[in-house]
Formats: structure tokens, C-alpha cells, sequence
């Protein structure tokens, strides 16, 4: 399925370690998860609005797990979208803390209640404010990129979005930008294909083949994998993202993925049976080759299910935020970003 | 008797039929969803577009030029803020060609706050969209003048905003207040225009036979007589200026509700009657409040209306803040909700120098 | 230097007809000789700002003539550059109209005395009003061409933009749009480049080797051609606008073209020296061939320049737009594109 | 003395060497050229953005949250209106992350009208900018303001826009206003920070010593003392007001012009302690008349002041037209200009009940 224009430095053939596969497995059952206890908080009332990734987890665990965590120019920047819990939680955020926004609660950390669950902000991680609008990250990835580079080291810029959402003239803008010969950046630009804007197919949309493909004219590195298996994943990501941190040079990924729940609560949150779903064939896997038997991975989810259910427990008793607190942070009386707020 | 969304998709299957709109587009517009709100269900000439606001605008600029009405949809207004350029270039055919060319278009939106849609699914548009020259803008509050009114904006040679009020889609006419021609019977309608759930692909709508009822731009609608003050709204507000202005007839204030209905051209007539009446006015709007087209009515009444005023006018309007949170809690101070309104009709009624 | 993705129809192998290329010759001096007047009438304060066109004379004038010129959806709709006074002498402007609108006079037909010089609208030819906003034209060119599809029969979109107006979304948008498997478009998409946005080189803005090559990724026939010769832009122009009109579907054809007085008045409207001028190449074939001599060539250009001069000489006493007038024509009061208007 | 030009480039220069400025960016900012106005010659972080202004204003919100403090160019204001979401959300980064991040950018654009820009050079952007939160609004209309605000913009750490008013770009300091440490002869400063025609491969500007100099957000400026009535504006206006109030001496008027020089805040203790004074308030601006910022403190006028107003308070802004039109007859017309201004000042002064 690659597309690369000329072959990237290969990712390992070697097969990932058993520790790394049962990582891996562990944080998508967990992601999963979460997501279906987010889809039951909108259920029971708690939450006016659910959107996430359930589907995505095979590509967004290897993703959070690969990232350079930290703060500043010196790590990665993250322009998410809004479909990465899975990101998060292999990044280490709190499973709590999702639930925490869900319920629009006083204590969500990412943004006090303000915003819809998975608007991730976490500023000592470079996780820079998912937007709702669509595809805006793609112009604003430029910008973090240029910091990066002048920071030396091998901090990168990480921008992902959907597959409707190319259509944005942004999307552009980050192909133009990061390619500039003035000064090419280090940007690994992911889009995660499911077919679907809403209810609108790519079929009728899309005059690409691929979405990769648009990095060509440009003379980016691109290429299309499928995202539904987290080893093709964890290795294509590892060689996507030593190229960007070394070349100092972009790096078009398309990753196809698969969207459990439909779009969001607006369209029902059911459960659909058309689709791959990536633990399900990792699991087989994981369970043909012996690494982890049924009852363990059953025990897993129980387990994930047990404390995610407590969490949402408490979360329902903490406090929505005070109606005065819609004036706190217009503006900033301090440079956060720059000094060490 | 129908609801606002079904008001809406009536008149586009009128304007498909009798008036020559050839396209109904934008994100989710077309089968299988028929609008986020299944305003543009059953339709013939219903598209899906790319997920490109830009696009969509141009495309229905395009269109326009080529003589083909078009009714091109921003899925939440909110989404539009990338597209001023092109709106405005739309506004600006006419009179930048000196009159040779015109750009008969509708570009249709839900606007405001009313639906727990957080930041980004709650903008209001009124401000923006009368600060640019060259479009009608039509704001309804009923089932009725949504229909009467995207009729207007139709047939209009020119371009029109239609903004939707997304917290009253689902609210139903008044008995009284139904467009002519609709069956009386919510579930007969629901059954003949409402797209069944699952599986739509054999699916084709019944559509009564409606009038085209058009409600003109510029006409004002007097909701509720009164004598102690005017009250000025439109929208998801009017419906909570009413309320509040019938709670408030037990408290002795007898205040008149005016729903302005279209934003530009707007009924100034009738507001300037009314205030020279009353002597009070209070402009009602959800958009915030730094630069707010309230702000203008209230301009034009002080220029105007200076020395027949008996109290300042007054302007309710949303915060000054870069959105509307999530929380209830924050929604709910937000924008006017009932208990403010209510309380700045009775504070206007009963101020003294 | 073709690089279409796979072979378009070719373009007739033969010579031009001398008539044809005498034809070319003549609206070529006559368009550069009206660019001179128009910045003379800068110099000497008979308008404010002069934009304009000499250099790109070689393929704006066969695009002008190869246009099936008309009103409605059955002719082609044109959304042009700034830079086109060209194309509209071969279509059949008369060269005092942009005068007018150079002196913004009120007998100006395109806007009045509204606009800057260049921006052309005339309604009979489906010629929409020229934008200064850099690139929008091709968000609105869908619009159009959707229109000419539906009616069925040849007419086709055409838009034209600068290199550097490329970076825009807009750009974007159209090879999105035109491409839509549901729906693809009869767009001839035109870049010329000059190499120049105002001050800012190609070189350091642009990845792509070539702009046509960002037509591929979706699929859309794609091609750059040497502007500067008026015989490879006709042969060329005609099998592209042949492919768009037969097989309803977008084509993007970059020609490489000069500027000639460097970007506007506002840079000084100064001959440059070091770009090929079309004319003068074409000029030396024409001789070498034997079509025309040079004296006959010289008295076309001051027949011309006299032509013109007595143009200005009227324009100048032409009235200036009433102050009025600023409120006229905000709305129409009927409908002209669809009416008989 | 310097012109605003020059005062601009001087600031940059001190924001660059002092106050961390890393990029100073867009349309042909950087060389050759260095700026449409030349306001970014010889600036060592400055550089030639591609042509896509959404970019700019995406590449300068990244730069930001990477604590990299940039001044980012739109050319002409009139082609922001392709990006005003990515304004909005520029002023929403520290609200919607509830205090977790902000965004210290300047978004540097020429606004208004005065070069016979036509349709597309002479726009404003007064009332868009100050219709979005979250954004610190300066618009000098003095070489000296422009050099203080600037550097205001600079070491917020707040995104912040920074008008420019297009048709001032030439005009020299005032005696007695001048940056403190430019050197008093025009022909030294314009020796030493103008690039030379022609090749510039090889030019080092010379910079002056300047001090930092601030003007602060939210302090306006009483250019001219007065009695009678109080005219606030801001930017191209500005000066004619002043020039309007000299001239009505010798009728007997005496105003008092207030310059607002900062949009967000804004100096309303100022302006209400001049119309509390004078009973009487003009505002003054060239943006389009429908909801306009002028009557966003027309409204705040009768809200707090109503019953000192010993007349209705007044508005004199720019049509509500698509455009500036070209021919001077046209221009003169769409926007307040010297003798409109003197008969709005001069009407307000003997207006009578
Ligand atoms: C600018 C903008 N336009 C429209 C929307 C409404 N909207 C929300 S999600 C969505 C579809 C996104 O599809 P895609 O980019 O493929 O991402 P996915 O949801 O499939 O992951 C749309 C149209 C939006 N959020 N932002
Ligand atoms: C949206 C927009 N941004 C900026 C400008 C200012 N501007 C006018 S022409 C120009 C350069 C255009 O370069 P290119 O697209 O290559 O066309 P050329 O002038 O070279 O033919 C710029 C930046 C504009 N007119 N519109
Ligand atoms: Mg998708
Ligand atoms: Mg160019």
C-alpha cells in the first residue's frame, strides 16, 4: 500500500517485542474502553456531546506512545484531532480526565468545562488546544515546526485531521508551507482515513486515489498504511518520524482506520458491524501467536471497565463550573508559553 | 403543523419547483442525511459537497452568476468565519460591475446558542452578516416566516442570508400561524416530508401542495401590542421576549414585542412608531455585545428618536467573551435566557431619570 | 516539457495559417501598446494605479480568440487575472474602455470608475468581474462550470491566476472541486507563471518543480507550456480547451510567462530587461519566415500607438463618475444573469 | 523627525533586540522589498511568507504557542477577511484551554482609506477586529503612538492587532512628539534606516537608540482641550478632527478630540469624563455605518451618560456601500473626510432640542 516516492530509511523488519505488543494491546483495550464509557455518560445524561475515536485505536496508541513528550521546542507539538484518546492515554494523560469533559465538570483540565470531550490541551505536553473547527490545525502545524527547527534537536511537529477535512484549503497550506525551499519543516502530517465526513463517503468526494498522494507534487514524503494494524503502525510511525526528526523535513502519512461508533452522539453513537475493528483482529492475533490468552485479554477489559466505571462515579460528583467564571482567562496577565508560568 | 426544519424544507421544494433552484448543497446536505438538522431531506436537487466552507461559498457565487439559484448551506455558522472574503465579494457583484452583473444565491445557517453546542456550535451571525453590504438578511422565528421568508430569499435577484435559529427547529406554529396549505396533523406531515430512519434509498417525500406565502424583506412583525415599551428581537430571543413580556402584564408592565424578521434590509418604520409611542425601547440579540447590530438600532433610535425617549435604550446582548461554554452554567449567562430579559423589560419599564 | 499524466488529444501538428499568426502578431503589439498607454496615463496622472499584462501577450491573446465568447452556460464563463487585457482585445474589447477604467471615468463599462484598471466584467461575454482578492476566482469557477456541464454542449470554466496566488486555499479548492468523482467539471484552470508574487521569488515559496504538477494527485490532466511563444500556446490552448469541452472534465495548464514592467505602478511600472519579451522573439520569426517585414511591423505599432494616443486624448474629457453614485446598484431590482436583462 | 513608516521599523527593531521578537513575517515583508509600506526594511527576522493569509495567521498562532513572540503582516486589511476563524480562535486559545496556553502575536495590517486604494485597498477593520475577543486592539494615528503601541503589541502576552492607518504611513512626527532618541533631522534617520533604490544585497540599516517607550492598552490621548463638545475618533480621522476643531475656533466652537489610539481596551473613564464635561459626543471613523464600534460606545454613551447628554451623541462613519469606489468623487464621498467632519462638529455644537 506505500506510496513513498522513493523508500524511506525501512522500519525494523524484526517483529516488535512481546512487552511492546501487550503495551500496545493494553492501551487500545483501555482507549476502547474509555470511549464506551464516554458513549454511556452521553447515554445517561452525563455529557451533552460525544465525539471520539473508537476504531482508531490500532494507529492512535502507537502514535501517543512514539511522541516526544515534554514541553517547549526541544519535544513535540501536537495539533490533534479530536478523535485521539487513544493518543492521550498512551501519552499518560488520566482516563478521569476525558470523563472529566465529558461532563463539562468544573475540574476538566483541558478546558474547565468549556469545550466537548476530546479538546485535549495540556500545555506541559506541547497538546496545543484541539480546535472544533475543522482542519485549522493544518495551517497553525507551520508555525510550531518553525520552532522547532530553529530549537535544534529533534522536536517535530505532529498534525493530524480526517479524511474530509483535506478539503480545507489548510490542508494546503501545511503541504505549501512545510515544503517551502526557503525553509522546509519538520512536520509529520497524518490524516486518518475512515471514508467518512459525517454521512458524506469519500467516494464521490475524492478524485485523489489517495490522499498520500497529494504530498508528491511537492516533493514530500508520503504514504499510505493501513492503520487498523498497530505493528504496521507502530513501525511505519517509528520510520515516518526518525525521517522528520533527522531530515528536518516533512512527512505525509495517511493512515486507513475504521469509525466504530459512527460520526459522534449527534448520529446515534450505535455501534457498527461494517467495519474492521482493530482489537478485535489484533487480539486474534495476539492470541494465535500466544502471547495473551482470551481470559486474560477479558480480564483486562473487566478490569478497564471496573475503574473507568468508578471514575465516572466520582466524576459525577464533582462540581460544574461557576457561571461567573465565563469572564476568568479572556486575557492572559502573564506570557505562559515563553516565561515558566 | 409543521416545525421550523419542516418549514424550511417545504420552501425548498417550493422554490425547486416553482422558482428554479437548481442546487441545494453543502456538507451532509444531500442524501443519505439531508442536513444535520433534515432541513434539506427528500429534496431533488440536494448535494453532498466537499467539507470546504470556501468551496461551498464560491461554488454557490458561481452558480449564481450562471443564473442558477442556489440554496448553499454552511452546516453551523460557526464554520463560515473562513469564508468573510468571499461573502463579501458576494455582496459586491452588483455594484463593483456598476450594475451589470447580479448574484442571486441564498446562503443558508444556523445560528446561535440554545442547544448545549459549546464553543463552536453556538455563534451567533448577526453581527458579522449585517456588516456586510450588498445581502438581504432574514432571521425568522416561526415555522411560518421561515418559510415565507427563504421564499424571499429565493426569488430574490440578489444575495440573501437566511439564518436559522437552531434552538427553534424543532418548535411548532402557533394554531394560527400555519403555512397555508399544510395538513393540520404533526404525524400526517412527519409521515409525507420526514425521512423514515434506516434505510432512505427507496424513500420519496409526499409534499402538500403549499402557496408561496412570501414573507417580504424589511417588514417587521408586531408579536404583542403593548404600551409601556418597545422590545425589539429576533430569533432564539423573540419567543423569550413574549414570554417574559406576558409575565411581566401581572406586575402592571405592559410591553410591545417586536420581531424584526429581516435584518437588512430591517422595518425601521415600525420600530420608530412604536418607540415614539412608548417612549422606551430594549434591543434583544444573542451575539456579544462589542459591536453588536443592536448596537446600530440603538444609534438610529438615538439619532433619531433622541427627545421622545423617556429612558435610555437598552441593548441585551451576549457577553464579550470568545465563546459560549459547555457547561450549563455557562451557557446560561452567556446570552439573554427568560429570567435576564425579564428582568431588563421590567428594569427599562420602571426607570427613571 | 509536457508533463500530462497520460497523452491529450495532440494538438494539430502543422503550422499555423499565416493569417492566423498575422492575426496574433497584430493583437499582441496592439495589447503591449495599450499597456504602454495605460502606464503613460499613470505617469502622467490621468489614473491612480496602473496593473496590467505586457509580457504575457504570447498566451493571453490565443486564449483570447480560442474562447467561444457568449452569454450563458452554453458559452464559456471566464473568472481572469488582473493581467488579461490581452485576452480581452482578442475577444473583441475595444483598447478605450480600459482606458476609461484607467482614468476612472464614468463611461469606465466594467465598473464605472469603480475599479482598478484590468479588472474586467462584461455580462454578454460571461466575463465575471475580475476580483483584486488574489485567487478567489477559483473557488467561484465550480460554480460555473457546474452550470456549463448541466446545460450540456461545449461551453466550459476558465480561470487564470498567478504563480504565487497558487498558496491560497482557493487553489485548492478548485483541483478539489473539479475532481469530485460525483461530479467532474468542465475547468480550464490556468496558472502563469511569471515566477514573481510582487517582491517574493518562486524559488523559495514553492516545493513543486512544476505547479501543473499538483493537478495529478487527483487525477486532473495536467500540463506546462511555454507562454512566451503565441504558436505552442495556441496549439496547446486549443487541445486542452478541446479535452475540457469534449470530455466535461478539468484540465490545468501552467504557462511560463515574463513581466515585463515589474509587478504595478506601485512598484514603478519599469521596463525590465531581463525577461524574454514574446513579442520581440515572435517578431524575428515572423521575419525570419518571411510573413512580415519589419517596417511593416514598426508602422503596425505606431499605427497603434496613434490609435491610442487619440483614445487618451478622449478619455481625458470624459466626466468622472457623479459622487452620487456610490449608492447605485448596492441591490438589483431584477434578475439580469437569468432574465433577458 | 520619523514618519509612522519609520517609527514602525524602529519599534520592530527594538521588539527583535529586546523583547524576543523571532519572526516578523508575510507578503514580501522581508527582502528585497521589505514591506508593501517599507515598514520591514532591513529587520533581520524578517521574511517573505508565501501568498496565503491563512497561513500567516496559522504560522503566527503556532509561533506563538511555541513561545516564539512574531509580528505577522496581512498586506491590506481588506485581505484578512479570508481568516478571521483563525483570528477568532487566535483570541480564543487562552480562554478555551481555561488559562493552560496563551498566544503573544501581533497581527500588523494598513487599514482605511486615503492612497485611492479602490475597492481593495481601503477597507477598515475596526469594527471586525473589535467584534472578536480576546484581542488587544491599537490603531495610532501618530508616528510616536504607532512606535509605542507597537511595542505594546509586543510584550503582551496577548494575541494583538496593530492597524495601521494607511494614509498616515507618511506623515512625520509633530514637534515635541518625537520617539525619544531619533535623531531630529529627517535626512539622518531616512540615511539611516531607509533602504537604498536599487541593489540592496549589501545595506545594514543603522539603528538609533530608542527606549522602550510604551503606550499602554486602554490610554487614550486628549489631543485638543475643549468646552463645548467632545469628538472621539481614531486613526486617518483623527487629524482631521483636530484640524475640523482648530478651524470652528473662529465660530466659536471649542472641541475637544479625543484620540482613542487603543480599540481594546478601550479609555472609557476618558471619554466619559469629557462627554460628563461637555454633554455632547461626535464619534468619529471610516469603517461602514452598520454595525459599526462607533455605536458600540454610542450605546455605552446613553447606557451610562444618557441624562448628561445635552444632546443626542452623534455618529460620522463611512457608507454602508460595498466599497470604496476609485475616482475621487467616490472616495471623497464613502468616508468622512475635512469638511464633513466640520459640519457634523459644527451641528452637534449648536444642536438644540
Ligand atoms: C470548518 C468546519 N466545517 C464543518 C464542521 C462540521 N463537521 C464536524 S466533523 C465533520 C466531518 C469531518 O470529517 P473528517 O475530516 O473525515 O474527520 P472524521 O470526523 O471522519 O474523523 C464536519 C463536517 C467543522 N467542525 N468544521
Ligand atoms: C488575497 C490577496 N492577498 C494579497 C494581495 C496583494 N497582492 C496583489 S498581487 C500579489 C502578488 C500576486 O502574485 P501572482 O499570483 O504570482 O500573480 P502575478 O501578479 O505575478 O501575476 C499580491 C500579494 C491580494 N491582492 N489578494
Ligand atoms: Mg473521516
Ligand atoms: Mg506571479
Amino acid at each position: 500500500m506505500s506510496t513513498s516516492l522513493r523508500p524511506v530509511r525501512s522500519p525494523p523488519a524484526s517483529e516488535l517485542s512481546p512487552d511492546l505488543l501487550s503495551k500496545l494491546h493494553s492501551l487500545m483495550v483501555k482507549a476502547r474502553v474509555l470511549e464506551e464509557r464516554l458513549i454511556q455518560m452521553y447515554r445517561q445524561g452525563d455529557g451533552f456531546f460525544w465525539i471520539g475515536g473508537p476504531g482508531e485505536e490500532a494507529f492512535n496508541v502507537p502514535l501517543g506512545l512514539l511522541i516526544h513528550k515534554g514541553r517547549g521546542p526541544q519535544y513535540d507539538y501536537c495539533h490533534f484531532h479530536y478523535r485521539q484518546s487513544a493518543t492521550l492515554l498512551a501519552m499518560g494523560a488520566d482516563p478521569i480526565d476525558a470523563m472529566r469533559q465529558m461532563k463539562n465538570s468544573a475540574t476538566d483540565p483541558y478546558s474547565g468545562g468549556r469545550n466537548f470531550v476530546g479538546h485535549y490541551s495540556i500545555r506541559q505536553w506541547n497538546v496545543v488546544p484541539v480546535s472544533s473547527p475543522i482542519e485549522v490545525q493544518y495551517s497553525i502545524a507551520p508555525g510550531t515546526a518553525i520552532a522547532n527547527k530553529r530549537a535544534g534537536g529533534r522536536g517535530i511537529t505532529i498534525v493530524t485531521g480526517g479524511d474530509a477535512g483535506t478539503a480545507e484549503g489548510d490542508f494546503s497550506t501545511c503541504l505549501v508551507w512545510s515544503s517551502r525551499p526557503a525553509n522546509q519543516l519538520p512536520v509529520l502530517m497524518i490524516v486518518t482515513n475512515n471514508k467518512w465526513g459525517i454521512s458524506t463517503h469519500f467516494q464521490g468526494q475524492h478524485g485523489e486515489k489517495r490522499i498520500s498522494d497529494r504530498g508528491k507534487a511537492f516533493g514530500i514524503e508520503s504514504k499510505t498504511i493501513d492503520g487498523n494494524d498497530p505493528e504496521v503502525s507502530y513501525r511505519e510511525l517509528s520510520a515516518a518520524m526518525e525521517y522528520v526528526r533527522t531530515e528536518r523535513k516533512p512527512f505525509l502519512l495517511e493512515a486507513m482506520v475504521s469509525r466504530l461508533y459512527g460520526h459522534s452522539s449527534a448520529s446515534g453513537a450505535n455501534r457498527t458491524n461494517d467495519e474492521a475493528d482493530c482489537i478485535a483482529g489484533f487480539e486474534r492475533r495476539l492470541e494465535e501467536r500466544g502471547l495473551l490468552t482470551r481470559q486474560q485479554m477479558d480480564e483486562l477489559r473487566a478490569q478497564f471497565t471496573a475503574e473507568l466505571l468508578a471514575a465516572h462515579k466520582q466524576v459525577k460528583e464533582e462540581p460544574q463550573p461557576e457561571s461567573k467564571s465565563i469572564y476568568e482567562h479572556v486575557f492572559a496577565d502573564r506570557d505562559l508559553v515563553r516565561g515558566d508560568g | 403543523m409543521s416545525n421550523m426544519v419542516q418549514a424550511i424544507r417545504m420552501a425548498l421544494h417550493v422554490g425547486e419547483e416553482r422558482h428554479g433552484v437548481t442546487d441545494i448543497f453543502g456538507e451532509d446536505v444531500g442524501p443519505p442525511l439531508g442536513g444535520a438538522f433534515t432541513a434539506t431531506q427528500g429534496l431533488k436537487t440536494a448535494w453532498n459537497s466537499p467539507l470546504d466552507e470556501r468551496g461551498i461559498v464560491g461554488t454557490s457565487i458561481g452558480l449564481g452568476l450562471a443564473g442558477c439559484r442556489n440554496v448553499a448551506e454552511i452546516q453551523f455558522c460557526d464554520y463560515g468565519f473562513n469564508s468573510i472574503d468571499l461573502l463579501k465579494l458576494a455582496g459586491m457583484h452588483h455594484w463593483m460591475s456598476n450594475g451589470e452583473w447580479n448574484c442571486p444565491i441564498t446562503i443558508m445557517t444556523p445560528v446561535g446558542s440554545g442547544i448545549r453546542g459549546s464553543i463552536y456550535h453556538s455563534h451567533s451571525f448577526d453581527a458579522t452578516t449585517t456588516h456586510i453590504p450588498g445581502f438581504k438578511i432574514a432571521l425568522p422565528s416561526t415555522p411560518r416566516d421561515a418559510y415565507g421568508l427563504l421564499l424571499s430569499c429565493i426569488v430574490d435577484p440578489n444575495p440573501c442570508f437566511f439564518l436559522v435559529p437552531k434552538s427553534l427547529m424543532r418548535v411548532r406554529s402557533l394554531p394560527g400561524e400555519e403555512i397555508p396549505g399544510e395538513p393540520g396533523d404533526d404525524r400526517v406531515l412527519a409521515k409525507m416530508i420526514d425521512a423514515p430512519l434506516g434505510d432512505r434509498t427507496s424513500w420519496k417525500p409526499q409534499w402538500p401542495e403549499t402557496p408561496d406565502h412570501l414573507v417580504p424583506f424589511g417588514e417587521a412583525r408586531t408579536v404583542r401590542s403593548g404600551r409601556d415599551l418597545t422590545v425589539v428581537s429576533y430569533g432564539r430571543t423573540l419567543p423569550l421576549c413574549v414570554k417574559a413580556a406576558e409575565a411581566l402584564v401581572e406586575e402592571g408592565i405592559d410591553a410591545e414585542v417586536i420581531d424584526l424578521r429581516s435584518l437588512h434590509p430591517y422595518d425601521w418604520s415600525r420600530i420608530s412608531e412604536s418607540v415614539r409611542r412608548t417612549g422606551r425601547v430594549l434591543y434583544v440579540n444573542e451575539d456579544s455585545e462589542i459591536t453588536n447590530f443592536g448596537e446600530h438600532l440603538i444609534r438610529r433610535t438615538v439619532e433619531e428618536l433622541f427627545y421622545e425617549l423617556a429612558a435610555p435604550p437598552r441593548l441585551l446582548a451576549g457577553a464579550h467573551v470568545p465563546g459560549i461554554g459547555l457547561a450549563d452554567s455557562l451557557e446560561m449567562v452567556s446570552v439573554p435566557q427568560l429570567p435576564s430579559i425579564t428582568d431588563a423589560i421590567r428594569s427599562l419599564a420602571r426607570s427613571e431619570p
